[in-house]
């Protein structure tokens, strides 16, 4: 039993390897049958992904999160003394079980719906979305991805994490939205630039220590490697993994990415793909390098507080739904940052939660804010006029529930980050000058107000107020009181089809009627256009709901798994 | 005895979970039925827990009252969880379990003493009434059921607040309190200014609970627990510093909360709410939180001089500024606000002057006849259609029960005898005249706490007159009322409303006359006298200028400090020039920033790469010989090499 | 080979000519690349082969002086006057003959020169032969080839055979390719 | 005899030579400084094999073998010149350019503006590799849209 326990993190690699190898096998041609038969198989395949991460979790050991278990230790290339070493503890468990839950939620989401709802990129092949590469890309993504957060030799790491990024830039260039390709191009140069970089301070650790192993790397808390190397090797560990992170200045891939990608794309671009930098500063940078990390942690900190500060602001005055939430992600990720800054077992703690409850949060705010842009056509939010609660009421609720959540309210998962972070903040480890980091926090506790001034206010402008029948108002949606007036008027006027909205809502289709291939959601009206929350959705999204609300009022629940290992890295009793 | 804790805080959470899943369950009925019957599952939903609920926090004060402290602890874990509660300072302490943080743990527990029963019954009782009052006041709303699971959540997170053991649970409680605040008072969001009362509501509490979560860390890291007892306990070891940081942060979040200067400005906005939510949510319960908290960490602000400096001069500002602005105000409700923010900072005077029996049994005196006071005025604007005064006059024929009711509110705000007012105004006056000679006051400080204390009384006397006579006497001005705006209210019938608010408000209206007699033994006569004389003299004067023309508005007594008073002293135009606007530049400011520069960056990296690509292609201009020259020219330059170094 | 190298200073007659002889070969070498006349570079261009053949006899290699003086005087610069005729080029003075390469066209030569004369003076500075006359006579390098290197002049003939064809297909309009 | 100085000559020659072929623009002059580059070779080849006193003449065979590939190569090459000023009217070097990276949309390049002439050319694979594409009017013109293309 314990032997075939310790086959599961090979089996989480393999099963979706191996639902995506299935696909490359040529079949019958794509048709209606076709279709469902690839709907069922992503499904089937993710399914049973997901339902082995979960064995994964109840078979833990949670009275030793510390040790690393399940693991597996094989020869991979002999001669550079590369092994192919998996393993799962604290750190990676909740991340693991993210990750196959996020993406069998997305399969639930492409799969179960109508094929001809909105936003189905599933659909059989006339329509011309490639449903088959999709699914491939995605399981490819999903080995990537869990890959990244099992791997414990730094070049196993580095292979799964570059793996992850060839199947994002796909997702992004061929299902994505109008500047698709820019993005895409701009999201992998971006990155891969940051991986060099990590990959020579991999190779700086790896040249001074003789070792990859990551376990052993951590038991040794950097003896091998004198102060200089080590923070040398932190800063090219932490520039490539901030590039992932991101942390302010080196985000801009990200608005453009988010923007872009389709809302599975989008969903696992936040809710994993960036826990993969994070993860890689509680794996690697911070235990590895302990000397480099105190010497760097003030600059991180910094960076941390001013992505906080930045993002809030750049939010404050974002016109687009999703370049908004991607630009939160750089916020929240700065909490996290700060929490690793701090070298704090409760700051470590607090990143690996705000980690896990970001990519809950976030991955259910991209997914309500692609259906609003499935439903609009549009996620300019001036666009969208407002009364989305009147018009959709259920996903007026939801975004308002995603948008608490992600403002960090007590009781829901993201407010036990931010806040332990904050408490990290204000006492850091010793070492570290603590009036600097009492600033850091106050200025993260600014960051904390003017998050819930953006997301407020965007509620506000959303959902609040009466609906517009044309949500184009493209030449009068300048400033707010402009705004308010055309909503005014229009909410006056009968609302028949006004010349405005056909006008409008062809810039709109060009898109949407060149990637379905059939009438866009506005054509079609509003009875099939503006459905509130589907099924499939509401059967993705639940889920989510459950566990923010889950680890917002029970945070032991991930804490518990966490502390021990953080203790451990970060050295403390 | 925990457990009944427990379950007066999680059931209206379960409650409010119900309501905003279950009530339209099963389906999806959008019509005119389907809404009616949601709405009457909804109350009974909201309405029955939040009674169970009254009901546990009524036995746990009386039973904590008779002498049961200290004897039961109960654990409820369900996951072998440690209990270790026992008896604390005075009370009850039951702990579910305690959370590794990495460093400080929180102990997820509840206390149950003096404090927190009393004002657990005064949160359970101003529930219930709301729920009650709402089931009539918002018949045939569409968005009842949601309504009501957000009053439930508020009660659960105002009793989680009330009976938290440990600051940051307390804070849990403290924040959903807020969010609640924000979705109620945006309750009618069609209307965009309803939706900007809500956003700046929350949006001023939060700024504040910011510095209140930074104090909970000072007070925290200097205790090493987070357990309200330990910290209360570690107070004699912590140094003056520590304790003036902590408290002073602690207070930023009471200011924000309590609607005390400098973040008193959410408030009369917060009035866009429905007025059950005005009336018993920002009048009675959620701004007294702040005042709870001051309470409940008295000592810690005992031992900090400055903090209680800084609170007097604040509750001496607040008091008689909102005290004025309150005289100038058209809309009923934004006088009750003022009001409020005038009152609470009695409360946080008496705390500054050292009595925090006084602040409290002022805080429930004053939850109760506020709460009376805005019911009554919910009553009197569903019969008039419009909030403003100016609409109003005479309507003591028209609403007999409202009047009486509300003209006993007046007088216990007015601090008239036998009102309970009056017992709970003149403690705090007895506190601040007695900080002027001793406490921990500094002279100036209580000199000046007490001079405004007098001077509002005064004032306060004479707002009240100008609304009751405004209200309820003279002859109401004919004018065509225009179409009803989705903020006031559906019936426009000049009689008295539904039983379901007329109960609440008759049944307010009791301890809004009588509570104060339960402390009639402590009434210091001379000041009682002086304060009541004061009283009279400010409504004396309304009365008098009312008299001479009472079409008109008395406010036209204060001359030219009318414009400034009704605008609130222009507090808010600062804020908008202060910090709204530059936060929204700076906003545009980082936009631009990172379009231009962060990610100019970016793109000029790529196009400088391609711009130097492009000065090499240059050299590929399909001439041959440019070619062949270099072909040469790097022959040479290898043969060079070869003879020099080979 | 390298014994008792006589003095520079003290010149034989032969390198006096053929220092003389190089230096119209040089010179005239230099006028080909300068000159602004099409025709006149080609006439240049003989004076220049001349000059070379008679290195080449002062050299004792008499029978290459002669193959230089009929293939290169007599085939090459025809061959290549007609080439100036039938491209058309203009008769005369022209201006610009030179493209804008010539600077740097003129450093890479003159350090080639540099660079080149460098190494062959370093190289072959105490290098010295003494003349025989007869050594390149007709006969001797006639029975070379035919004794020793017959197969590659086989090959060469194939190849002359080759070029020739070559040339008449590219040259002449009326032959096409296969589409 | 001094070797050094028929070889200086030799490399003064080549050096001429040298410039000609980079200096030049007709290509019958560049012609003429390849012969010049060629007759420099054969210079050393002679002198060396007189230095050498080479039992099997190779140098000076060689001589005669490079004279006799001096001499095909000029026929081939002026047959090749011809054909390009058939299909070119010009036999200038820089204003061939069918080598050239197709030039960004804003940069002039020198191209050939040479409408395209008669297509009955004999179908050499040269005149094809000069001339570039035969059906296109102009050699730039797809190949720049299509570069247009990538670089977007």
């Amino acid at each position: 039993m314990t032997s075939l326990m310790n086959w599961l993190p090979i089996m989480l690699l393999g099963v979706p390897l191996a639902g995506a190898v299935a696909l490359i096998v040529p079949s019958r041609p794509d048709g209606a049958a076709g279709g469902r038969s690839l709907r069922v198989h992503g499904l089937a395949v993710s399914g049973i992904t997901f339902a082995l991460s979960v064995v994964l979790a109840v078979a833990f050991d949670y009275g030793d999160a510390a040790r690393v278990q399940f693991e597996t230790d094989m020869a991979w290339i002999p001669g550079l003394d590369l092994r192919f070493h998996l393993g799962v503890d604290g750190i990676s468990l909740p991340l693991v079980v993210l990750t196959a839950l996020l993406t069998f939620l997305c399969f639930v989401y492409l799969s179960w719906g109508k094929a001809d709802g909105p936003g189905q990129l599933l659909r059989p092949a006339p329509a011309g979305t490639r449903p088959r590469a999709l699914v491939f890309t995605l399981l490819v993504l999903e080995v990537g991805m869990i890959g990244t957060f099992l791997a414990l030799d730094l070049l196993l790491f580095f292979v799964f994490f570059e793996i992850v990024l060839i199947p994002m830039y796909f997702v992004i260039a061929i299902w994505g939205g109008r500047a698709r390709r820019t993005a895409a191009i701009k999201f992998i140069l971006y990155t891969l630039l940051g991986s060099v970089v990590l990959l020579l301070g991999l190779l700086l650790i790896w040249a001074q220590t003789g070792t990859l192993d990551v376990i052993a790397l951590a038991r040794a808390q950097g003896t091998g490697m004198s102060r200089s190397v080590q923070i040398i090797a932190f800063v090219a560990v932490g520039i490539g993994l901030a590039v992932k992170t991101p942390m302010w200045p080196l985000h801009t891939w990200l608005p453009d990415a988010h923007t872009e990608a389709p809302t599975v794309g989008s969903v696992l671009l936040a809710g994993v793909l960036l826990k993969m930098g994070t993860y890689g500063f509680a794996r690697i940078a911070i235990p590895v390098l302990p000397d480099g990390a105190a010497a760097v942690a003030p600059w991180l900190g910094a960076f941390a507080v001013v992505g906080i500060i930045y993002g809030a602001l750049a939010c404050l005055a974002q016109r687009d739904l999703k370049r908004m939430i991607a630009y939160s992600s750089i916020g929240h990720m700065g909490f996290v940052l700060l929490g690793f800054a701090t070298l704090t077992p409760v700051g470590v703690n607090a990143a690996l939660f705000g980690n896990i409850a970001h990519g809950l949060i976030t991955g259910l705010l991209f997914f309500v804010a692609g259906a609003v842009k499935e439903r609009y056509g549009t996620a300019d939010m001036p666009a969208l006029g407002g009364g989305m609660l009147s018009r959709l009421p259920h996903l007026g609720s939801l975004l308002t529930f995603a948008c608490i959540a992600s403002l960090g309210l007590p009781g829901l998962a993201g407010f036990w980050g931010e806040m332990l972070a904050l408490l990290g903040a204000f006492e850091p480890a010793p070492g570290l000058s603590r009036p600097l980091f009492l600033t850091f926090m106050a200025v993260g506790g600014i960051g904390a107000v003017l998050t819930a001034a953006y997301f407020l206010v965007m509620l506000s402008r959303v959902t609040h107020g009466r609906p517009v029948d044309t949500v184009h108002v493209p030449a009068l949606a300048g400033s707010g009181p402009a705004e308010e007036a055309v909503a005014a008027d229009y909410g006056t006027l009968p609302l028949t089809g006004t010349s405005g909205a056909g006008a409008g809502g062809s810039a709109d289709e060009d898109d949407s009627g060149r990637r379905d291939g059939q009438p866009g959601p506005r054509a079609a009206g509003d009875a099939a256009g503006f459905r509130d929350v589907m099924r499939h959705e509401l059967v993705a999204w639940t889920p989510l709901v459950g566990l923010i609300l889950l680890f917002g009022l029970w945070p032991k629940a991930l804490l518990l798994v966490t502390d021990p290992v953080v203790r451990t890295l970060v050295g403390a009793p | 005895m925990i457990i009944f804790a427990a379950l007066a805080v999680l059931l209206p959470f379960l409650s409010a979970a119900a309501g905003l899943l279950g009530s339209r369950w099963p389906g999806h009925a959008r019509d005119e039925q389907g809404d009616e019957r949601a709405n009457r599952r909804a109350a009974w939903v909201a309405v029955v827990p939040t009674g169970i609920s009254a009901v546990l926090a009524g036995w746990l004060a009386a039973t904590h009252g008779a002498g049961f402290g200290g004897g039961e602890v109960l654990t409820s874990s369900p996951s072998g969880g440690t209990g270790n509660g026992g008896p604390g300072t005075d009370g009850v302490t039951g702990t579910l379990t305690v959370v590794d943080t990495g460093s400080i743990p929180i102990s997820v527990g509840l206390v149950v003493d003096d404090l927190a029963a009393t004002a657990g019954v005064l949160v359970t009782v101003v529930a219930l009434a709301v729920q009650i009052y709402s089931v009539g006041y918002l018949r045939g709303d569409r968005r009842y059921p949601s309504y009501s699971a957000f009053i439930s959540l508020f009660t659960s997170a105002m009793l989680l607040v009330v009976y938290a053991a440990d600051l940051l649970v307390l804070y849990v409680g403290w924040e959903i309190m807020g969010l609640c605040s924000y979705l109620l008072i945006g309750h009618w969001w069609e209307d965009r200014a309803n939706s900007r009362a809500a956003v700046k509501a929350f949006l001023v509490t939060r700024l504040g609970d910011v510095g209140f979560l930074f104090g909970i860390f000072v007070l925290g890291a200097a205790a090493d627990s987070f357990k309200i007892n330990d910290v209360l306990a570690a107070v004699p070891q912590m140094s003056s510093g520590t304790l003036i940081a902590a408290t002073l942060l602690l207070l930023a979040g009471v200011a924000g909360k309590s609607a005390q200067v400098p973040l008193h400005t959410w408030l009369p906005d917060a009035m866009a709410g429905p007025t059950p939510i005005s009336a018993l949510i920002h009048a009675a319960t959620m701004v007294a939180a702040g005042i709870f908290i001051v309470a409940r960490l008295y000592p810690a602000f005992l031992a900090a001089g400055p903090t209680l400096d800084v609170l007097a001069v604040l509750a001496a500002l607040g008091m008689l500024g909102a005290a004025l602005a309150a005289l100038a105000q058209d809309d009923l409700k934004r006088v009750l606000a003022y009001s409020t923010i005038s009152q609470l900072a009695y409360m946080a005077a008496a705390l500054a002057a050292g009595s925090d029996s006084a602040a409290i049994f002022h805080l429930v005196t004053h939850g109760a006849f506020k709460a009376l006071l805005f019911l009554c005025a919910g009553a009197v604007i569903h019969a008039v259609g419009s909030n403003l005064m100016s609409m109003m006059g005479g309507l003591r024929k028209e609403l007999p029960i409202t009047f009486v009711t509300m003209t006993i509110g007046f007088a216990a705000l007015m601090g008239l005898p036998p009102a309970s007012g009056f017992f709970s105004k003149d403690e705090v006056l007895a506190a601040v005249e007695q900080a002027v000679s001793q406490g921990p006051l500094t002279d100036a400080a209580a000199l000046l706490l007490y001079g405004s204390a007098l001077a509002t009384v005064a004032v306060t006397g004479a707002y009240s007159t100008r609304a009751w006579l405004r209200t309820f006497f003279g002859t109401r001005p004919i004018v065509a009322l225009p179409e009803p705006a989705p903020g006031t209210a559906r019936v426009i019938e000049t009689h008295e409303a539904p039983a379901t608010m007329k109960w609440p408000i008759i049944v307010l209206a009791v301890p809004a006359l009588l509570l104060g007699l339960v402390r009639i033994a402590d009434v210091h006569w001379g000041t009682a006298g002086l304060s009541v004389a004061v009283a009279l003299l400010g409504a004396g004067a309304v009365y008098a200028v009312w008299r001479s023309d009472p079409l008109s508005d008395p406010a036209r007594m204060l001359g030219p400090l009318r414009a400034p008073c009704e605008r609130a002293f222009y507090v808010d135009s600062v804020y908008q020039w202060v910090f709204a606007r530059p936060v929204l530049a700076l906003a545009r400011l980082v936009v631009r920033t990172d379009d231009r520069v962060v990610d100019g960056a970016v793109r000029g990296s790529g196009r400088v790469t391609l711009g130097l690509s492009g000065l090499v292609r240059l050299t590929q201009n399909g001439n041959a010989q440019l070619y062949v020259t270099g072909l040469l020219a790097g022959v040479l330059l290898i043969s060079v090499g070869a003879v020099m170094f080979g | 080979m390298t014994e008792a190298v006589p003095s520079y200073l003290s010149p034989t007659g032969q390198e006096i000519i053929f220092l003389l002889l190089g230096a119209v070969a040089v010179g005239s070498g230099l006028l080909v690349v300068t000159t602004r006349q099409l025709v006149h570079a080609a006439l240049w261009l003989v004076v220049c082969f001349g000059a070379l053949a008679g290195c080449y006899l002062v050299l004792t290699a008499e029978f290459v002086a002669w193959v230089q003086v009929l293939i290169y005087v007599g085939a090459v610069v025809v061959l290549l006057l007609f080439g100036i005729m039938l491209t058309r080029a203009p008769i005369g003075r022209s201006a610009d003959l030179d493209s804008g390469n010539k600077i740097v066209a003129a450093v890479v030569a003159v350090a080639t020169a540099a660079v080149l004369v460098t190494v062959v003076i370093d190289g072959f500075r105490t290098a010295y032969t003494p003349l025989d006359p007869g050594a390149g006579a007709a006969k001797e390098l006639g029975s070379a080839i035919f004794r020793n290197w017959v197969l590659p002049f086989e090959a060469l003939s194939v190849l002359l055979l080759a070029a020739l064809i070559g040339a008449i297909v590219i040259s002449r309009t009326d032959i096409r390719g296969r589409d | 005899m001094h070797v050094v100085y028929p070889a200086i000559v030799s490399a003064l020659l080549f050096s001429i030579g040298v410039y000609g072929v980079l200096a030049r623009r007709n290509t019958i002059l560049v012609l003429m400084s390849v012969e010049l580059m060629l007759n420099a070779v054969n210079l050393n080849l002679v002198v060396f094999d007189v230095w050498l006193r080479d039992r099997l003449h190779g140098g000076q065979v060689l001589t005669l073998f490079v004279i006799v590939i001096a001499a095909a190569e000029i026929g081939l090459g002026l047959a090749i010149v011809l054909a390009l000023y058939r299909n070119r009217q010009t036999v200038d070097l820089d204003h061939l350019r069918a080598l050239a990276e197709p030039s960004p949309p804003g940069v002039t390049a020198t191209s050939d503006a040479t409408p395209g002439t008669d297509p009955a050319i004999p179908g050499t694979a040269l005149a094809h590799a000069t001339s570039g594409d035969e059906t296109a009017p102009s050699a730039a013109g797809p190949e720049r849209t299509s570069g247009r293309r990538e670089d977007s």
